[in-house]
């Protein structure tokens, strides 16, 4: 009990929490672009898991970026199937998101499992160094935890109001909006709702994909078959509770990493308790604001249909 | 007839189209339109439903191509080729059902498929505009708002904003104050004529009279796609005439009317008041409608009638006073209305019947449960087809094919179904919402016919229509409806076309 | 199709854009727009996966006999198809009352969960009674348990409009921590070092049908499950839910009430998760695991949407990828391919079929069985 | 046209790959070793009748076995370990046949997988893993010819050898204590941080032996624990070590498996020493990584391919016998060889409290004792 009163205990989970984030951060932002222009897209953990694939396997141990990027086309490259098949053929998407997923999974664990051997020295590749931020870092108790990450904790926290400034401070985040709130509307005012769609959803690919590459890159190191441990789809939870919102995406996917690094270290503070239990909170969470935010949640009318343009 | 404003302006009109034709297909919705707007007026387009004024709107604004038409715009001539043509051009056309995109905040409107517009969003930028144009206008549009956030008369203060902001030289307005009370009304005229005075004319199409006096410099009159009155000045105008060539010479005597004896009150409708999110209510309505009687309720469309109808048959709550049907009341359950059998033929044919599923299934919906038609629940499929033949037949449905599915009918059939469904067992109110809307004469013809044969069954008929033409023939009796509230109510004996367009567009008040 | 597109649509979504398709026809029209897509979809996924498979150096026709022989070939093959079938099956036809009432529930997996969970603990309690009874009442706890994991999400529906589609998502993950508590400590034989349950009491438990194969007595289940889903649809009841999810306002019209419908058929789906749950306990496994869901309850949505939600469509849908399935694994037993392989396999004709799917497929499965009436021959 | 082509094509390819089924089938297994080196030394010879006739049977010496993995065969780990045994058992033999299904943790998969091995003439099955128990107790009745070994069988109540089943087991506590005898000696500081998969008993046990290990050692040091949940999740067994390395953790100890590569990263880059449970993280963090213990199982495969040929399989002489049937039953630990503690990485960088050649001295010791029968490695339960 008493580690709950250290201050290294609480500034401990909290850049755990922000490490946690990292991948989440990214998908789940991503991931808010298309479902505010109307696609549910449910194969986002595909999206992350190709991305993961192909960070590592581009990426050289002296120029990771490459890597990063790479991840990202391959996400890319992925939702272009969600675009070629939900958005242009106008099949369900649901269906077609499960498919990706089992696609991303698929193809990533055939792809390992012929570039490596048994006994021979797998692809890896270092873990980034963490970059220091001179000043604050030295801040006592809080300086170490919050401000010393490596650099894809900062290009997603730098991501975040980027990706809001696009959103809602761009005519393409307008865009965006208009055609998941009301695609007739938007129609009516020019927009092009399928190119719209199809740009949102290439977006959360790209994010997506280096999602799984800053996973890949910045915590793990090395690939393994279902290495995002379903990260995608917690990602689509994290949306839920941020009501679409990028901000709250990013803080969404913030609470989650924390309960999920708290539930680590509470394992030490109440040894007897299951392990589930405490690894149930960030849902219990999410399920309440889910509950209790419905009223001004303002989920996009347009979510999960698909959309014809009249001529 | 009115003089026609043929005195020829020494100022080149701002638009000028030439012999506008459109059809659709049987339909002549607009012959040979001539319409002239001069630069600074507002030009009021009147016409009861149908008259092709929207048509004539649409075809300005780009949104719909004509048969065949020569328009000038300020001098150049001018083919949109779409909304986004015709909106570059310097078109705006605000429609009844608004265009802005409701998830957004009108400052996102403003910038929202503009044309030419930087691809960053500058929200000061845009709130400044807002203001600029708010304070230009005398409008309170908060910037910053969702627009679904807004009522109504804000929301349509934001879209002509929009459209003046985004460089309107020429602003079409659509039926613009069909849902705004009076003081919103007021408002808006005077926002127009600030608009007319800063140089931006405007079409103004309405069917309301009275606001045009204050409001309009010029106005036309479409009837049945043909002008009947072309830029009369409205100061000089005879409103009451104006009225009755809206509705044109209708001739009450050629009406055969089958005599009918009227029975004891079935339907009664006590001080009703309902309050609906979507739509108009209704405040203080009372009627009562005997055995064998029709009512009429006209009125502008959207002035209540969707609700009444709700109301009616149990869909809606009422705050206050009740509707009873039979000595029961019906307390806001439809199942409580099906029960009294109460009968609803709906306004919109694709809300009333299920387009996807069989002419079978939608013709037993409303008895789905009744013991003929399913033994231990499991429905009975061919007594449920032969029913459905048989209803075919009774009620004329082409093609008589049970398994079809309805969506696969002509307009005129799925009318006709869903009229054997609602009115296959007598009912003892019928409601009818727009019966013939739509509908060639012989259906139309048949339509009138069934709903004739509820009355002569001793039923009570209410027949909600904005089709003159269809009230005069059906209805005993008529009540006017404005604002969800009854304006005015005579015999079918008393009513004359000045009368009725009068009531209609809210000129007068006998209440 | 506009049926079931419909059903993806929020509530205030706006009016989707539905694909217009021609309603009559002559049979040979709708089987070239039915059979025809359907064919080039498992044509081009086949096609594709075997390119792979030669660029990997592996040979696709020994693969995809050891897939066939693997799904068809045998007794056991078609028992082991079947019982791969039956859970799919069952789950898509819960899934399919939903969504012809326009609802997406994704968290059948997590009632699966529960009705493993649910059924084995309603069997321990009836440990000592008769088979008669155990076994009923095994199957009434796992339907029961699905039922409740469904509740909550069901009422936040009706009452708050909480997107089903998301709440039961997250359930799914609750039911997952649920499941992995119960089986590392309550529910696990003290001496297993590995989450998993106690055995399944015998008296509780489904024999086999087909001796040496798997093909055991919760397979009936599907037949069962289809006559109700057949009941179902051609009932008084399922058809006002029916028109609930072809027209909310027209059913609320007629005095169907929208909260009912959505509580009641979620609960059902959530019945049939359940009961996937308890056969797959008490027939297959005998013990539940952490993978007792394995992904039954994503790929029973699909089979359903696959199935355009009519009974023939889910069967068929359901065999199609218990065959992909049980035909996967022998790909890898018989040939050494790699698992991954099947899934990128299986997850190609999954979106081959997405684009043209379902109710046209389901359409001819209909005609030709109301056609194909026995004429002095046996049909096999 | 371009669409009947494809139909057609594609009809055509199902039909031909449906007929050509049985030449494609047995020939290409993947890893078939045909060198026709002598087997070294023929086993022990048949002493039951039943056993005779098998001896008459098998028209050579060649014998198939399957191998069913749980995880992937370089997972550096468990399944790993399974893997190498079989080649590392297969070279040694020179005349077997094999079939290795990774990914197999299904249990709805794993019986069918077994089941067609089994119906295709398999003679040794290996389930490698606890999840293969069930299935192997449901179907060695049915296939009296073909042998099955399981692992940790004992473990699960009413599971059964017979003359075609065979039980397998490592010990726990051999594969934890090494560990902690290790790190106690080489630890700087006082706390150790504990990272392991999923909560599992089996795991909560390696935990418990580890630390009793460390504390025989030094009783002053403290133990961090924490859990990534499963076996995938990479990303949070990294998080674990993080966490106590932030909380002053001064050594990590992984039991885990593949997840343990994030753990070594971030003890290599804290700069402290790391030492895992299965398998070696030297490639990870060749500066931190200490040691691993490793099963090493081509021992016991040989001698399952010896008894699978002279049909001694199931009862043989000289293991633990349980119950009234006799069970067949073989505990792997570092005193048969079968749990090997790896050579301390000379390579290391990061400080310890001895050096690093002493800690190997330290290790040798340990395990020529536990060879020896001087120390017995208690059970942790």
């Amino acid at each position: 009990m008493s580690r709950l009163a250290e201050a290294t205990f609480w500034s401990a989970t909290f850049a755990g929490g922000l490490r946690l984030a990292t991948p989440l951060i990214f998908a789940s932002i991503g991931e808010t672009f298309a479902q505010r222009s109307g696609v549910l897209n449910i194969g986002l953990e595909g999206y992350m898991i190709v991305g993961a694939l192909a960070s590592l396997y581009v990426a050289d141990p002296t120029l990771t970026p490459i890597g990063f990027v790479a991840g990202g086309l391959a996400g890319l490259l992925l939702s272009a199937l969600m675009v070629l098949f939900s958005i242009r053929l106008r099949a369900n998407q649901v269906v077609v998101g499960f498919g990706l997923t089992i696609l991303g999974v698929g193809i990533t664990g055939f792809i390992f499992r012929l570039t490596t051997s048994v006994g021979g020295v797998d692809r890896q590749v270092p873990l980034p160094g963490k970059i220091n931020i001179p000043v604050l870092s030295d801040i006592p108790w809080f300086g170490r935890a919050l401000f010393l990450h490596s650099w894809y904790t900062w290009f997603a926290v730098g991501l975040v109001p980027v990706a809001w400034w696009i959103s809602s401070r761009t005519i393409f985040g307008l865009q965006v909006r208009s055609v998941g709130e009301d695609p007739d509307a938007a129609s009516a005012r020019g927009i092009d709702v399928i190119k719209v769609r199809t740009h949102a959803t290439l977006i959360s690919g790209l994010l997506g994909g280096f999602g799984g590459a800053a996973l890949m890159l910045g915590a793990v190191g090395r690939f393994q078959p279902m290495v995002t441990a379903n990260r995608g789809f917690i990602a689509l939870i994290v949306l839920i509770m941020a009501s679409w919102k990028i901000w709250g995406a990013a803080l969404g996917a913030f609470v989650f990493g924390f309960f999920e690094a708290l539930s680590i270290n509470l394992n030490n503070v109440f040894v007897d308790m299951p392990t589930e239990l405490l690894e149930a909170i960030p849902f219990v969470v999410a399920l309440a604001i889910l509950t209790v935010g419905v009223r001004w949640s303002r989920m996009p009318p347009a979510l999960g249909t698909n959309y014809e343009a009249i001529k | 007839m009115l003089a026609s404003s043929s005195q020829s302006s020494l100022e080149e009109p701002a638009f000028l189209a030439d012999a506008v034709s459109r059809r659709f297909g049987e339909v002549q919705a607009l012959n040979k339109v001539e319409f002239s707007l001069r630069p600074g007026e507002i030009h009021a387009l009147v016409g009861e439903n149908g008259a092709g004024k929207s048509t004539l709107a649409k075809i300005i604004a780009g949104g719909l191509k004509p048969d065949r038409a020569s328009m000038s715009l300020f001098g150049q001539p001018y083919a949109p080729e779409s909304r986004r043509d015709g909106a570059s051009s310097g078109v705006a056309y605000v429609r009844q059902q608004l265009s802005l995109v409701r998830g957004l905040t009108v400052a996102e409107n403003l910038q929202l498929g503009r044309p030419g517009a930087s691809p960053v969003f500058n929200l000061k930028a845009a709130i400044v505009e807002i203001d600029h144009w708010c304070r230009e206008l005398s409008m309170e549009v908060p910037a910053e708002s969702l627009v679904d956030d807004l009522p109504l008369a804000l929301r349509q203060q934001a879209e002509i904003l929009t459209a003046v902001a985004w460089g309107a030289r020429l602003l079409i307005l659509d039926e613009p104050s069909s849902s705004l009370g009076p003081r919103e009304t007021a408002a808006l005229i005077s926002l127009c004529h600030r608009l007319r005075d800063e140089g931006t004319p405007i079409i103004y199409i309405s069917h309301r009279l009275p606001e045009l006096t204050e409001l309009a410099d010029r106005l036309t009159v479409l009837r049945q796609g043909e002008v009947v009155v072309g830029g009369a000045d409205v100061s000089e105008a005879d409103l009451h005439e104006i009225a009755e060539m809206m509705v044109g010479d209708i001739s009450l005597l050629e009406v055969d009317r089958p005599n009918r004896e009227y029975g004891e009150t079935r339907l009664t409708v006590d001080s009703v008041a309902v309050h609906t999110s979507r739509g108009v209510g209704l405040e203080n309505v009372s009627f009562q409608v005997r055995s064998g009687e029709v009512l009429g309720v006209v009125g502008v469309a959207g002035n209540g009638q969707n609700t009444l109808a709700e109301t009616l048959t149990g869909q809606s709550q009422c705050v206050e006073g009740q509707v009873i049907v039979d000595g029961v009341e019906i307390a806001g359950k439809p199942r409580d209305a099906i029960s009294a059998r109460v009968a609803h033929l709906y306004e919109d044919r694709s809300v009333g019947l299920a387009a996807e599923m069989s002419v079978a299934d939608n013709a037993l919906a409303r008895r789905v449960r009744d013991r003929d038609f399913s033994r231990y629940g499991v429905r009975l499929l061919s007594r449920i087809r032969s029913h459905a033949t048989l209803l075919a037949d009774r009620f004329q449905v082409r093609p008589p094919d049970p398994t079809s599915k309805a969506g696969s009918l002509s307009g005129g059939n799925q009318q006709k179904l869903m009229a054997a469904r609602e009115l296959e067992n007598n009912p003892a109110v019928l409601v009818a919402h727009g019966p013939t809307k739509g509908l060639d004469p012989e259906a139309s013809k048949v339509m009138r016919d069934r709903c004739f044969g509820v009355a002569e069954a001793g039923g009570a008929v209410v027949v909600i229509s904005a089709d003159l033409e269809e009230i005069i023939e059906l209805a005993d009796r008529v009540i006017v409806l404005s604002s969800g509230k009854i304006v005015d109510r005579f015999d079918i004996a008393d009513m004359t076309a000045a009368r009725l367009g009068t009531a209609m567009a809210g000129l007068s008040s006998n209440e | 199709m506009n049926n079931l597109e419909r059903t993806q649509m929020p509530e205030n979504a706006a009016h989707p854009k539905t694909e217009i398709e021609p309603v009559k026809g002559s049979w040979r029209f709708r089987f070239r727009s039915a059979v025809q897509p359907s064919s080039l979809a498992l044509g081009a996924a086949v096609l594709l996966g075997g390119l792979l498979l030669l660029v990997f150096g592996e040979d696709p026709v020994s693969a995809y006999s050891a897939m066939i022989k693997g799904s068809f070939g045998s007794r056991f093959a078609i028992g082991e198809t079947l019982a791969r079938a039956a859970p799919l099956a069952l789950v898509g036809f819960g899934a399919a009352v939903a969504l012809r009432a326009g609802l997406v529930s994704i968290g059948a997996q997590g009632q699966v969960m529960t009705g493993a969970i649910g059924a084995l603990l309603t069997a321990l309690l009836f440990e000592d009674a008769p088979s008669v009874i155990a076994l009923p009442a095994a199957a009434i706890g796992g339907a029961v348990f699905g039922m409740a994991w469904v509740l909550l999400p069901a009422l936040l529906k009706a009452y708050f409009r909480v997107n089903e589609i998301l709440s039961t998502l997250l359930f799914t993950e609750f039911a997952f921590l649920l499941l992995k508590f119960l089986l590392n400590d309550p529910l696990k034989p003290p001496s297993a070092i590995t989450p998993q349950s106690v055995k399944f009491p015998a008296n509780a438990s489904l024999g086999l049908i087909w001796g040496g194969t798997r093909f055991h007595y919760g397979v009936l289940a599907v037949p069962v499950a289809c006559l109700i889903f057949t009941w179902w649809i051609r009932s008084t009841r399922g058809f006002e839910y029916d028109l609930f999810g072809e027209n909310p306002s027209l059913a609320r019209g007629l005095g169907i009430s929208d909260k009912r419908v959505i509580v009641n058929s979620l609960l059902i789906s959530g019945a049939a998760a359940g009961l996937v749950g308890w056969i797959q306990t008490a027939g297959l496994l005998n013990r539940v695991y952490v993978q007792i869901a394995a992904e039954l309850g994503f790929f029973g949505l699909v089979v359903a949407f696959l199935g355009g939600a009519r009974p023939l469509g889910v069967l068929a849908g359901a065999v199609l990828f218990g065959a992909l399935q049980s035909g996967g694994l022998s790909m890898q037993s018989a040939e050494g391919i790699p698992a991954s392989l099947s899934d990128i396999i299986q997850a190609m004709i999954l979106l081959g079929f997405s684009v043209r799917y379902a109710p046209q497929i389901a359409d001819v499965f209909g005609r030709i069985a109301s056609r194909a009436r026995p004429k002095g021959r046996t049909v096999s | 046209m371009l669409k009947r082509f494809i139909v057609i094509l594609t009809l055509l390819t199902l039909v031909a790959s449906a007929c050509g089924s049985d030449d494609g089938g047995g020939a290409s297994s993947s890893g078939s070793s045909s060198s026709a080196s002598e087997p070294t030394a023929t086993a022990a010879p048949a002493t039951t009748e039943a056993v005779a006739e098998e001896v008459v049977a098998p028209v050579e010496d060649s014998i198939k076995v399957a191998l069913l993995l749980p995880g992937v065969k370089n997972d550096n780990s468990f399944s790993q370990a399974g893997y190498e045994g079989l080649i590392a058992a297969a070279a040694a033999d020179g005349n077997i046949e094999y079939q290795v299904i990774e990914e197999i943790v299904d249990p709805t998969d794993s019986l069918p997988a077994i089941r067609d091995f089994a119906s295709q003439g398999y003679d040794l099955i290996i389930g490698h893993g606890i999840e293969y128990v069930d299935p192997i107790q449901q179907l060695w009745a049915e296939f009296p010819d073909v042998d099955f070994a399981m692992a940790g069988g004992i473990l699960i109540p009413g599971s059964v050898t017979t003359p075609n089943v065979a039980d397998w087991l490592y010990n726990t506590q051999d594969m934890a204590w090494p560990n902690g005898v290790l790190t106690a000696n080489a630890l700087v500081g006082d706390t150790i941080g504990i990272v392991g998969g999923p909560e599992f008993d089996f795991v909560k046990g390696m935990h418990q032996s580890y630390r009793d290990a460390v504390l025989s050692v030094n009783p002053d040091v403290e133990f961090l624990e924490g859990f990534a949940g499963s076996f995938i999740d990479v990303q949070r067994a990294a998080e674990v070590a993080q966490q106590h390395i932030d909380q002053g953790a001064d050594l990590i100890y992984c039991s885990g498996d593949g997840i343990c590569i994030g753990a070594a990263q971030a003890a290599s880059a804290a700069g402290i020493p790391i030492a895992v449970g299965f398998g070696s993280q030297e490639q990870a963090a060749p500066d931190a990584y200490l040691s691993a213990t490793v099963i090493r199982l081509d021992g016991l495969y040989g001698t399952w391919f010896d008894q699978v040929r002279d049909g001694s399989f199931g009862t043989s002489e000289g293991e633990l016998t349980f119950g009234e049937e006799g069970y067949a039953f073989f505990p792997s630990g570092i005193f048969n060889g079968q749990v090997e503690v790896m050579p301390v990485n000379m390579n290391a960088t990061v400080e310890t409290a001895l050096p690093l050649a002493e800690l190997q001295a330290i290790m040798d010791d340990f395990v020529a004792s536990v060879q020896n029968g001087e120390f017995m490695i208690p059970f942790a339960g």
